[in-house]
């Protein structure tokens, strides 16, 4: 039998296959496609201190082999998503990781000691690299102080295990990764989207109402296993990989690049299905590839296996 | 319940300019649809499915069909689609237009790719019975479709922007000649349900809306728009269909 | 008539096409497939101060909508390329752009001056953006004070005008397009890759010998996009921009977004003749969306238009 | 002269385990072809396009032949094109294999997808005439393909890796077994041919190889390889088929 189960901090996780943040909701919808007790976790909605409506519509545009959005954040707030969401989650049995935002470092911390002062939450996923809001987000995402501040702030109002979010737009992504590391984060998460734009021909405008967008998929893919060996080699934290994921194959990638579990986004709008098909697959194509099991591939195929 | 569902193609055809008929055979789908909702239709190689109404649906022999014009690299691959081959499709999603009692007066009012939806819904309606009268807008003669299919149950009066099919003008130019009703149903483009709400605002009516879509299912906030009543609505999930004076537009 | 010349400085381009560096050679095998004379001008393979032999292979590996590179600049040294390479090109009566390479800025210096001593090329690209070796390259491309001193250095030894090639692994473009503005740069070329990796689940190795390579091809258009977008509301030189371009289309979204010629990479390789097709339907695709000539689009659908 | 064709899919089959045989309709190639050189195929929804051998050309009726693996997803798209479908390929590329005078005797030695040239080169050489012996390697009894059609021309011995099907064993097992020979040709994967080289290097041969590409044509340096002398090769223009002492394996 091929063992899928990862220990992660905070996070015991039956396999290592988990919905990204944003990508997913709370849960509700993909939950009448299937059991969400199959996943190995759940990444939740970004959550603000209160509610955010988020920017105009369009938000999303489709790339070659990717796409672009801006959400903005929209959420319910973080106490309407502990009152009304979080029991939804609570009753699938599986680990749910909170993704958290905020406009300064209060909200951050505020955000998450309401979801510490619950028992439905079991890890929270620091997003400090949303590139589309005005304030906060990106700019912590992308200055190695602030990022190790807010991972600071957080840390001393909670007890549940910290993931860091890492933006991909960034010149060194070590130097984020070792800031955070520093600061006391129980693990990393990656990557978040690569800003983008898309200029309609007929508007004359940029597509998205925000102009700018995310860029996700499978695009993004190969600048996501580049990040996370380059992080691999500088951190002993675990890594939860992402980017473009839409198969088993491709989380072996990740696992062999040294991400310890992953999270699967734009593909579940594709395939709605995706997360469980993949768990069900990924015995398979460890088993093909000469592994036992999720562990034993984990940081197998990197640069610094070799150098 | 929205499903993932495999259908296939019967077939395919042109009813119009750039304007693709597909008969699609799915039986749970067949049985489900309902007027307004609609399929979250896979486009091989594009990362997002394209959201289509569902224009038609007979129980009796477990078809939907789609009506959908060809505008971007998606529906150009989707048209490229020949009988026999099969797709995946989300659906039914959202949720289709209220009926209301037997005995209404119900008028239609359709711009180009929104006649599809009030097709069906239409139809479905006469049989109640309710009186159904239709107003269908198009660019221009060569693109106009399905006027005799809503001749078979409706008063319909054909606009054109230029003139070269039916009355010339926009689709509110000639909401007078409809006569009297009790409820309207529009779907077309955002100015025409802007132009059509503002004119019939003291009618109860239903807009069914169009956005960018990334789940279809509810789970991203891509369609989130402001409601009227300071929250917001979903229009994969809440819509696509809206009592009219619940959105803004 | 749709007016297709665009005029850069040291550059009169009867239409905004050209191929990308490192994707057309010197021009000869393409030579095979069509008249070259079609073309706006050609940037030529990075010409370094002696032969380079370049990395192992494999040397380019595919991933969604896009590839991956890692030649390592192979080739065979300004001295042999001015004598072998540029005469064929100069019969071919079109603008030559020399794309310049160096791991060390008198390097940079030696090859610039190298050209501005023939008289069979028009401008010089400095290439302070190659993912793909060890020294030089990248590390002058993601420092605003090293990219100055190159196009400083280079400025002063060279008559020909200069155009700096970003790199778009940095957190902060702006500060690079004002850095060499600043410096004297006359025009802006972007975007190079975006590092990436692949890794091949049956070796365990990253597929490419160099491990990392750089991304090309229409999945990172939208970072492209993006990127000329916010560069071009802060500089007030000329814009060569590329990344993805695939079609007529794409060159109008590029204009759009701010870019006053473009060249097209990797596209050469699926079409042989892919530049002189989109020349042809330039005109139509123009024309479709409301346009007289090619300077009457740049910049008329980015951010900066509307805001 | 390389030019950019549109071929059609005349016949698909399989031959083998994995293994497609492909017959293209294109006049101009198959008019220009020689043993050893390859065409650049498109494989739709792919950026680069694959380098696949010529197997065979028959210029009376303007086609040429491949045989390809089904390795990943490009070869796998390919693999789906049915007779009718038409697609664009690069070619012929390269150069090919050397002919020696009429009255040599040749040895060819092959493994697996480096068999296909083998077949084009040596059905060439037996009507010069030369005297052809092959050699040909698989995995096992499921992949092998053409020994019929080699043995039409040429006195061939199989060998798997795993004995089940002709001898057990590698191609550079059997080498004695082909008698004498003043040429040899080879092609296949990377440790075989180091092996056949080092065991024949005291014979003149020519081995083609393989590298990945990008262009295809010798203009982005994707494929350059170390030559003996110093310099570099590039497989897609100075090759893929060169003199055994010229190249580093
Ligand atoms: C609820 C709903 C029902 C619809 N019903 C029909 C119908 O019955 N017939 C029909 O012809 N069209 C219908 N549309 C519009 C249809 O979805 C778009 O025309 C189609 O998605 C365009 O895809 P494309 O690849 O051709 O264009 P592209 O411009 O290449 O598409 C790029 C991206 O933008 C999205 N997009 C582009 N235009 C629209 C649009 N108007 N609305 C939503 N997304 C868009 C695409 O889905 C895709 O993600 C409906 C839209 C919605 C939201
Ligand atoms: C000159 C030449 C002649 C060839 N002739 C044949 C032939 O006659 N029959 C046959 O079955 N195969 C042949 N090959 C190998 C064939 O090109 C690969 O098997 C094929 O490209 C794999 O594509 P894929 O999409 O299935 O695999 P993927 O692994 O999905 O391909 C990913 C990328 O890697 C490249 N790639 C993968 N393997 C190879 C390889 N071995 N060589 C070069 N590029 C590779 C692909 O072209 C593509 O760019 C030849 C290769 C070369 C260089
Ligand atoms: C529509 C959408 C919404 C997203 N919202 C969030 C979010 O709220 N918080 C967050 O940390 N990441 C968010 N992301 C980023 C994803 O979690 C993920 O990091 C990224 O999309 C890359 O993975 P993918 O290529 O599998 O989608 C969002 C992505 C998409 C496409
Ligand atoms: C195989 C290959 C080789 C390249 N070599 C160079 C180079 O020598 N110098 C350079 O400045 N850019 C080089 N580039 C980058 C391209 O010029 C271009 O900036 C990039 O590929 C983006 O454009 P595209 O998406 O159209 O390919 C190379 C790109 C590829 C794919
Ligand atoms: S499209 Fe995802 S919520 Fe409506
Ligand atoms: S593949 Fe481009 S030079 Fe050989």
């Amino acid at each position: 039998m091929t063992n899928l189960a990862v220990k992660l901090p905070g996070l015991s996780l039956k396999n290592p296959v988990m919905p990204a943040s944003g990508c997913f909701g709370f849960g509700r919808e993909y939950s009448k496609f299937y059991d969400l007790g199959k996943l190995g976790a759940v990444i939740i909605k970004a959550a603000t201190g209160s509610e955010l409506f988020g920017n105009p519509t369009p938000r999303v545009a489709e790339t070659p082999s990717g796409m672009l959005n801006a959400i903005g954040l929209q959420n319910p707030g973080v106490e309407k998503i502990i009152e009304h969401e979080l029991p939804f989650l609570s009753q699938c049995e599986i680990p749910v990781i909170a993704n958290v935002a905020g406009s300064i470092i209060d909200e951050y911390e505020m955000v998450a000691k309401a979801f510490n002062q619950t028992d439905m939450v079991n890890a929270l996923e620091l997003n400090i690299s949303c590139p589309n809001v005005k304030q906060g987000g990106m700019q912590f995402g992308t200055d190695p102080k602030m990022a190790a501040m807010v991972t600071e702030r957080v840390k001393r109002v909670s007890n549940l295990p910290v993931y860091v979010k890492l933006s991909p737009n960034v010149t060194d992504i070590k130097k984020m990764a070792k800031a955070v590391e520093a600061a006391g984060a129980d693990g990393i998460s990656m990557i978040n989207t690569l800003t983008g734009m898309q200029i309609d021909l007929k508007s004359r405008k940029p597509l998205l109402a925000n102009q700018t967008g995310g860029l996700s998929g499978p695009a993004i893919k190969p600048v996501a296993i580049r990040m996370i060996d380059e992080v691999k080699q500088h951190v002993s934290i675990p890594i939860i990989g992402m980017g473009g994921i839409s198969s088993a194959e491709d989380v072996l990638e990740f696992l062999l690049a040294g991400a310890d579990a992953v999270a699967v986004g734009t593909a579940n709008f594709q395939n709605p299905l995706i997360c469980p098909e993949i768990i069900e697959e990924l015995p398979g194509v460890l088993h093909r590839f000469g592994f036992d099991s999720v562990a034993d591939a984990v940081g197998k195929g990197g640069s610094h296996a070799h150098v | 319940m929205i499903k993932k569902e495999m259908v296939r193609v019967e077939s395919s055809s042109l009813v119009a300019r750039d304007t693709v008929k597909m008969v699609l055979e799915n039986e749970y789908i067949s049985r489900l649809a309902v007027p307004g909702q609609f399929l979250h239709v896979e486009a091989a190689g594009h990362t997002l499915r394209r959201p289509i109404s569902i224009a038609d649906a007979d129980r009796e022999i477990g078809t939907v069909t789609i009506i959908f014009r060809v505008t971007g690299s998606g529906t150009k691959q989707l048209a490229s689609c020949q009988p026999g081959m099969t797709l995946t499709v989300l659906g039914p999603n959202g949720n289709g237009f209220p009926f209301m009692q037997a005995g209404s007066r119900v008028l239609l009012i359709g711009g180009g790719i929104g006649v599809p939806p009030l097709y069906y819904l239409g139809r479905s309606l006469a049989v109640k019975p309710c009186t159904v009268k239709a107003i269908l807008g198009f660019q221009s003669a060569a693109d106009v479709f399905y006027e005799k299919e809503f001749r078979e149950f409706a008063g319909t009066v054909i606009v054109t922007n230029d003139g070269s099919f039916g009355e010339k003008g926009l689709v509110t130019d000639v909401i007078e000649q409809a006569g009297s009703f009790d409820y309207y149903y529009t779907c077309g483009p955002t100015p025409m349900l802007q132009a059509v709400t503002r004119k019939l605002k003291r009618k109860p009516g239903f807009v069914s809306m169009e956005e960018y879509m990334g789940c279809g299912v509810g789970a991203c906030f891509a369609c989130a728009i402001p409601a009227r009543d300071g929250g917001y609505k979903k229009i994969c999930k809440d819509g696509p269909v809206f009592p009219a004076e619940e959105v803004r537009l």
